[in-house]
């Protein structure tokens, strides 16, 4: 097997495949940082996500709308959620690790309630293929970059358009500042608890949509119970040393695609590596990154900490 | 005088732990005056101010803005009604730049006139003020990111501004341009109030005044023809014998502590030392007078011995009892019962055990001599540490390092946050320990109070000793000039109008 | 009548105190082992139909425990026996460690496996019907290999687990048989049920040329056939008939047939004849067999497929030489 | 000489009784789980299953005999060991997400003496619960001197090693500690010498059980009446005034750290030799996410730690029983574990914006 432009080519797409459902919830987990809510449930919420997207095929049987209601069935789980991290100030680790467990009962009992076992009919290439126009048909990139699921052309954009919000608009110094200091925010007149909710919710957004994206595009429309097994901690970890960068977070998410897509490859090359250690190679390069990062780079200052105005903390 | 723009109409407050923080207080500020609010700690200015600016609201009684009842339920109902706050602690986002810190409370038409640098460069010079739009808070000094907080509660074109204890972060020099700054936003026709427990700064640069004392309004009136000795018994309802000496001129005897050539690197905000040689002997209180960040806290913490010289030589006893600043995260352990947090030293040095474990009935009794001996106000001693008021955890972090009976002990700003009582308690506590022989050395901001107890005066300015004063010596017009006379180099100025 | 009842009770109740054998008017109770879930995937689904099927068959009053890991099955096992279940299928070679464990401690409970077992370790009360993996491996290989034009076919696992290994062996041996010149690619998904994963090796597979995909992977499979759907590959259902879910893929499908091994089960056990056997279920015992008529493929495929079945089962052809 | 036995007699007395009192968060918690009970016997009715039957079948197959009850312990056991470890690291300032990882080193710790030394009677099975806590221990140490060295983030840390240690075991069982002829990923099995004693014949009930209650006795001693345990809680609620004290909060961290992970080291090596007698791919499936929630339903007490995983023990049972009795799902089982946690998590929150936090030294 030799490196010829095909093979790397493929390389690459199976990377930007592998990292779309990932790199859409670190998005969404960057935001909620950003503004000082540390979305532990992420993974629950991506489960949320999938199994409303499941649900949603089989009852409209058009792709489209299932990854729409998928992302609904995110933003709607986040919001219940944000109800007790944001509003209720509870723990929002403890809080997380709750309803990453309920998740994981409440969409197999969805599945088993809603979803039959046949398995979803109809075409999805509506949602997992659609070729750019001229880009499609340059070399590797073309076939790596430009010959893939409209969502990730979305997920792309969204990051692009984020990294504007933070970076010039109001909206996103008001989330910075929250995230920052909140009491700060809540003194300068502004509504720290919408904002958080807000924030919380559009993680959810994202969140539903990686979750769908996994079970609509990445998985033929088929819920598995548990099917995100982990990704959910995975785009918190790609989150926090992409620095809450959106576009960073794309890097760093098809960064670790590519190593998840090595796998397969040295599977096929015959490299002599044992699946389980491959498997641990994303998370052995996040370490080893996390600890290269060490404290260069603070995080925003009231993250984790639920904002109560006076002096009563 | 015209009518008030807004009037506390006897407001009453009680936090949910059942406090009464305020009880019937009415307060009227004027447009176009430097009104000040006068009390010790607890007296409840600040909660007055926070119910003024929607943080809490009150229990009782209401606010009424030109003669209309409003409600301030937060903030942005206070901003709304065109009222502006600098907080004690500075509600500012450290990692943004002035701009952005600006842009952040801006609303509407104030929003679009701060869009570009040059913009918000034209609105600070409007309150002759001077600062880089770009800079970041962060590394900006207390006093101008004090002038940013000012700034921010003036953006929204307020026509009232509550100041929370503006000067006390502030040193001597920097207490006369704020006035300067506010006396140019009082003539622009807004109601300025502001409070602290200076008398002296009151009476230097306010109109009016209203004395709060547990709650209550105990006088209110102009200025013109106040009385010093008057307010001040106003405030703590009895003549103290404010600035006399406690205790006698001591001379030290051997020396316990020696610092030689002692320098420390510059760091994030701070001078460090250089060349700093000290001596200090038995049985004298040594005052180390300056302004807040000049080398006071490596100076703490080289004597600590928590940090070693880059160069130069330090001989430290074998212990040193220490009093830090922070009595919240260094003093004391919070959620550690009073009675653990007196011991916690002698139980590290393996007392009060039996078969190993700790004897919690000895601790007790040891506990309670203590507290009763230091005067702590405390349901029992097993009561965790956060419960208390401020003066009482701050006898507890004393009554430790008394008990350590170290050769030396190194306080530093130990009255900061505490009322007159407790203050006075402390100080004479620190004189008795040098009566006995103990060699203490205090580093504090508040030049009276280091005048009151301490034999002898050194000044750190810019990292520097900058000079010593000794016995009668010891005069604010000798020593103000020593701690601000030069200025290191790389050290910013205060924005003068 | 609800007297009546009361009083078949007493009555039954009083026999049985009579005499040993009584237990006769209440149905015995079984109960089946399944690793995931009985309403998702493959394996499962079609063998709690069987599972099902036999109970209604006997009378017997079943139920089923799912997601019942390799670590919590001690307990399952030794809750359901000392509930008086009196027939535990479980439904997973990989339950073999913990029955063996169990078994011991309730002799009066009969343990079933279905899937794979090697020996019963001397247990009196343990039998399993054993599935010959090696011949399923053959077949598949030789079906791949006389279906694939390109002459390079793939095998997607779901963990490299020892039994999984093995087929893959008999895959290849199975496609030399056809053509020795046949390249047979392996990969793992690392999971059983991450389709994701499965969707992505096998998308990368079909691109590097294997027009033959034989999924192995058991939940995670949905997303090898999905692949082969999408891509423009042939594939086959797996142990039971998956031909309508991805008309364009699947060429035929292996169909377990777990009606007769359970049926024989619930047989055996009604007529107390259990006891420890081991129940080689191949083609010539008819333990499964491949769903006709092929999809997709020439007439020809078929019928030297099974002519290569038919050899099997006459014992013409040594698979261990 | 009688005297001060009798005062050594009280003061072990009065330990007791202590160890025994319910602290006040406890009754936030029971309203926990009696709020998921109820709503979890809302989805059953949902389900269609009469309620009466379902709550006897659940009570029954949690507490209803012997058996229930030892099984409703041996679920108790890996997660009141992971709670310990967990409450023990965030006392002492770490907030340790790495149980999961520290259980699985645990697990493969305890086959390491086996796998050395063979069957050699009666020393393997100490030998073998030492290794697991050590191999635990060490697991969690790495985190607390990364923290050290390079300033990083436990969170992320503990969080990452928990997925490269649940793919090292799989290694290890698909590969070098697989015996020849296996036809599953596991491990050979211990020889009975090497295993935990079981206590009642015809349960499960072993040996570890006990031990992990001593455990938890033990870090109660330690964490109230021992000098060490003052100055963990100390340095873990106020770093700077230990720092200012003369001790090393570092050489805090460190040890919290590894005993929290020695802890959690027991929780895996109990379940390998008290229940599996072997190493089993994906033997654990999250008890170390649960042990966490343990610890933080308990208030991060140690005698609270005890009470609520007897919870999620007799939850597991239950819902086992239900699940076979009366078909209800398996998913039930996530549902009442996840419920009290986010319960409580709101109870407290609302209780902390009243003033009134139900936690005081958390972090």
């Amino acid at each position: 097997m030799d490196f010829d432009a095909v093979t790397i080519a493929l390389f690459l797409a199976a990377g930007v495949r592998l990292c779309l459902p990932v790199a859409l919830a670190a998005l969404g987990e960057a935001v909620s940082e950003r503004a000082g809510v540390f979305t532990i449930g992420l993974e629950g919420l991506m489960l949320f996500g999938a199994v409303a997207s499941a649900v949603g095929l089989a009852m409209t049987g058009s792709p489209l709308m299932a990854l729409v209601i998928g992302t609904g069935g995110g933003a709607a789980a986040a919001f219940v959620l944000a109800l007790g991290t944001v509003l209720a100030r509870a723990n929002q680790i403890v809080m997380g690790i709750g309803f990453n467990l309920l998740a994981i009962g409440a969409t197999s009992l969805i599945r088993q309630l809603v979803l039959t076992n046949a398995p979803p009919t109809g075409s999805l290439r509506t949602v997992t293929m659609m070729k750019l126009p001229w880009l499609a048909d340059l070399p590797v990139v073309g076939r790596a970059f430009f010959s893939q699921s409209p969502v990730f052309y979305l997920a792309v954009v969204i990051a692009v358009l984020l990294w504007a919000m933070l970076r010039y608009s109001r909206l996103g110094l008001v989330l910075r500042a929250v995230g920052e200091n909140a009491a700060a925010t809540d003194a300068a007149g502004l509504p720290v608890l919408p904002i958080r909710m807000g924030a919380a919710v559009f993680t959810g957004v994202m969140a539903g949509l990686g979750g769908a994206t996994l079970c609509i595009v990445a998985s033929g429309g088929t819920f598995v119970d548990n099917m995100t097994a982990g990704r959910g901690y995975l785009a918190i970890a790609i989150a926090i040393f992409a620095r809450w960068k959106p576009v960073r977070v794309m890097l760093v998410a098809f960064v670790l695609g590519l190593l998840e897509a090595l796998q397969f490859q040295g599977q096929y090359l015959g490299i002599q590596i044992a699946t389980p250690l491959l498997m641990a190679a994303p998370f052995v390069v996040a370490l080893i990154a996390w600890i290269a990062i060490g404290r260069a780079g603070a995080a925003p200052a009231d993250l984790g900490r639920p904002f109560l105005r006076g002096e009563l903390r | 005088m015209s009518a008030p723009i807004i009037k506390c109409d006897h407001v009453s407050k009680r936090y949910p732990n059942g406090f009464l923080a305020l009880e019937n207080v009415t307060v009227d500020l004027y447009p176009g005056e430097i009104h000040a609010l006068l009390g010790e700690n607890g007296a409840g200015k600040s909660t007055l101010m926070n119910i003024l600016y929607g943080v809490h609201e009150p229990t009782g009684g209401g606010l009424l803005l030109n003669g209309r009842e409003v409600r301030h339920t937060r903030p942005g109902d206070a901003i709304a009604n065109g009222i502006g706050m600098v907080h004690q602690h500075f509600k500012l986002v450290m990692p943004f730049t002035v701009a952005e810190n600006l842009a952040l409370v801006a609303k509407g038409a104030a929003r679009a006139r701060l869009r570009r640098h040059a913009d918000v460069r034209t609105f600070m010079a409007e309150f002759g003020i001077e600062l880089d739009p770009g800079a970041v808070l962060g590394d900006l000094p207390l006093a101008l990111q004090q002038r940013v907080e000012i700034l921010k509660a003036l953006v929204n074109e307020s026509r009232i501004l509550l100041l929370d204890e503006p000067s006390t972060i502030l040193a001597p020099s920097e207490v006369g341009a704020l006035y300067d700054t506010l006396r140019r936003i009082r003539d622009r026709g807004t109601a300025v109030a502001v409070v602290t427990h200076n008398v002296d700064e009151v009476l230097a640069n306010a109109d009016r005044y209203t004395v709060l004392r547990r709650g209550r309004t105990v006088g209110t009136g102009h200025i013109a023809g106040a009385d010093a000795d008057a307010l001040v018994e106003l405030i703590v309802g009895r003549s103290v014998a404010t600035g006399s000496r406690i205790g006698p001129y001591r001379t030290g005897g051997e020396p316990r502590l020696v610092l030689a050539g002692v320098s420390i690197r510059p760091g994030r905000g701070s001078p460090g030392l250089s060349n700093v040689d000290l001596e200090l002997r038995a049985g004298e209180v040594v005052g180390v007078a300056g302004v807040e960040g000049n080398g006071q806290t490596e100076l703490f913490e080289l004597l600590a011995g928590q940090r070693l010289p880059d160069q130069g030589r330090i001989t430290l006893p074998k212990a040193v009892a220490l009093v830090p600043q922070d009595r919240h995260h260094e003093g004391l352990s919070l959620d550690l019962p009073v009675s653990q947090n007196l011991l916690y030293s002698e139980i590290m040095r393996r007392r009060y055990r039996r078969a190993g474990l700790l004897d919690h009935a000895a601790i007790g009794n040891r506990a309670e001599a203590m507290i009763e001996a230091a005067d702590i106000r405390t349901r029992s001693h097993a009561t965790p540490a956060r419960a208390l008021s401020g003066g009482n955890q701050q006898k507890i972090v004393l009554a430790r390092a008394m008990a350590e009976d170290a050769p030396v002990i190194a306080v530093y700003q130990p009255t900061r946050g505490l009322d007159v009582a407790a203050a006075e308690a402390v100080l004479a506590r620190l004189a008795e320990a040098a009566d006995r022989g103990t060699t203490v050395v205090m580093i504090s901001s508040n030049i009276e109070e280091l005048i009151r107890v301490s034999d002898r005066i050194v000044v750190l300015n810019g990292g520097r000793v900058t000079g010593e004063v000794s016995g009668a010596g010891m005069v604010i017009e000798k020593i103000g000039p020593l701690m601000t006379r030069a200025v290191a180099p790389g050290k910013e100025g205060v924005a003068h109008g | 009548m609800k007297t009546n009842t009361f009083l078949a009770t007493l009555a039954a109740g009083a026999l049985a105190l009579a005499s040993a054998a009584a237990a006769q008017d209440a149905p015995p109770r079984v109960a089946g082992l399944f690793t995931q879930t009985v309403t998702q995937g493959s394996w499962d689904v079609a063998g709690y139909a069987g599972f099902k099927a036999m109970a209604e068959a006997q009378g017997f009053n079943a139920s089923y425990l799912e997601h019942v890991t390799y670590e919590s099955a001690p307990a399952a096992l030794r809750q359901l026996a000392s509930d008086g279940v009196a027939m535990i299928i479980a439904h997973s070679s990989g339950y073999s460690a913990a029955i063996k464990e169990v078994a011991p401690s309730f002799p009066d409970t009969q343990f079933v496996l279905y899937s794979y077992e090697g020996s019963t370790d001397g247990l009196k009360n343990y039998s399993a019907w054993s599935v010959d993996w090696d011949e399923y491996g053959f077949v598949l290989g030789v079906l791949a290999a006389s279906a694939s034009k390109s002459g390079h076919i793939a095998v997607i696992g779901g963990e490299p687990i020892p039994s999984a290994e093995r087929t893959m062996e008999f895959i290849k041996k199975g496609a030399a048989y056809v053509d020795p010149a046949v390249t047979v690619e392996t990969a793992y998904v690392g999971s059983f049920s991450d389709v994701a994963r499965a969707k992505e090796i096998a998308t990368g597979l079909i691109a590097r040329g294997a027009d033959f995909l034989i999924p192995s992977a058991d939940t995670a499979d949905a997303g090898i056939q999905q692949a082969a759907d999408e891509e423009g590959a042939l594939t086959i259902g797996s142990y039971s008939d998956q031909s309508a879910a991805y008309p364009n893929a699947v060429m035929t499908s292996t169909v377990m047939n777990f009606a007769k091994s359970y049926g024989e089960i619930g047989a055996e056990f009604t007529a107390k004849t259990l006891g420890d056997k081991i129940v080689t279920e191949n083609l010539a015992s008819s333990g499964w067999t491949l769903s006709q008529p092929f999809q997709h493929v020439d007439a020809a495929v078929e019928a030297k497929v099974f002519a290569v079945i038919d050899e099997l089962k006459a014992g013409k052809i040594d698979l261990y030489k | 000489m009688a005297e001060p036995m009798a005062d050594q007699m009280g003061a072990a007395l009065g330990l007791i009784r202590r160890a025994l009192s319910v602290p006040l968060s406890m009754r936030v918690t029971l309203a926990a789980f009696a709020g998921s009970l109820v709503i979890g016997l809302m989805l059953i009715g949902l389900l269609g299953v009469p309620l009466g039957a379902a709550a006897r079948v659940a009570a029954a197959g949690a507490f209803g005999d012997m058996r229930a009850i030892s099984d409703t312990l041996v679920f108790m056991t890996p997660r009141l060991l992971v709670a310990l470890g967990a409450l023990v690291a965030i006392r002492g300032g770490m907030f340790n997400l790495g149980g999961e990882g520290q259980l699985q080193m645990g697990a493969i710790g305890a086959m390491l003496p086996f796998l050395a030394f063979g069957d050699i009677g009666v020393a393997l099975l100490p030998l073998a619960i030492l290794s697991g806590a050590i191999c635990g221990g060490i697991w969690a140490t790495i985190p607390a001197l990364l923290k050290l060295w390079r300033g990083a983030d436990e969170v992320i840390v503990t969080l990452l090693m928990n997925f490269i240690a649940i793919f090292f075991l799989k290694y290890l069982v698909q590969g070098p500690m697989q015996p020849v002829g296996s036809n599953f990923n596991m491990s050979a099995q211990l020889p009975s010498a090497g295993t935990l004693p079981l206590l009642i014949e015809g349960t499960r009930l072993h040996l570890g059980v006990v031990l992990a209650l001593v455990v938890a006795f033990g870090v109660w001693v330690m964490l109230q009446h021992t000098a060490f345990g003052l100055a963990l809680r100390a340095s873990g609620a106020s770093p700077g005034f230990v720092r200012l004290q003369g001790q090393s909060a570092g050489r805090m961290i460190v040890s919290s750290m590894a005993i929290s992970g020695m802890i959690g080291g027991l929780a895996g090596a109990f379940e390998v030799l008290g229940v599996q007698y072997r190493l089993i791919d994906g033997f654990s499936a999250g008890l170390g996410f649960e042990g966490l929630a343990v610890a933080f339903l308990a208030g991060l007490e140690p005698m609270g730690a005890v009470v609520v995983s007897l919870y999620f023990g007799a939850i597991n049972s239950a819902t086992l029983s239900l699940q076979s009795q009366l078909s209800i799902p398996s998913a039930l089982a996530e549902i009442l574990s996840g419920l009290p946690i986010i319960l409580l998590a709101v109870i407290s929150g609302v209780l902390l914006a009243k003033g009134r936090p139900v936690w005081t030294s958390t972090r």
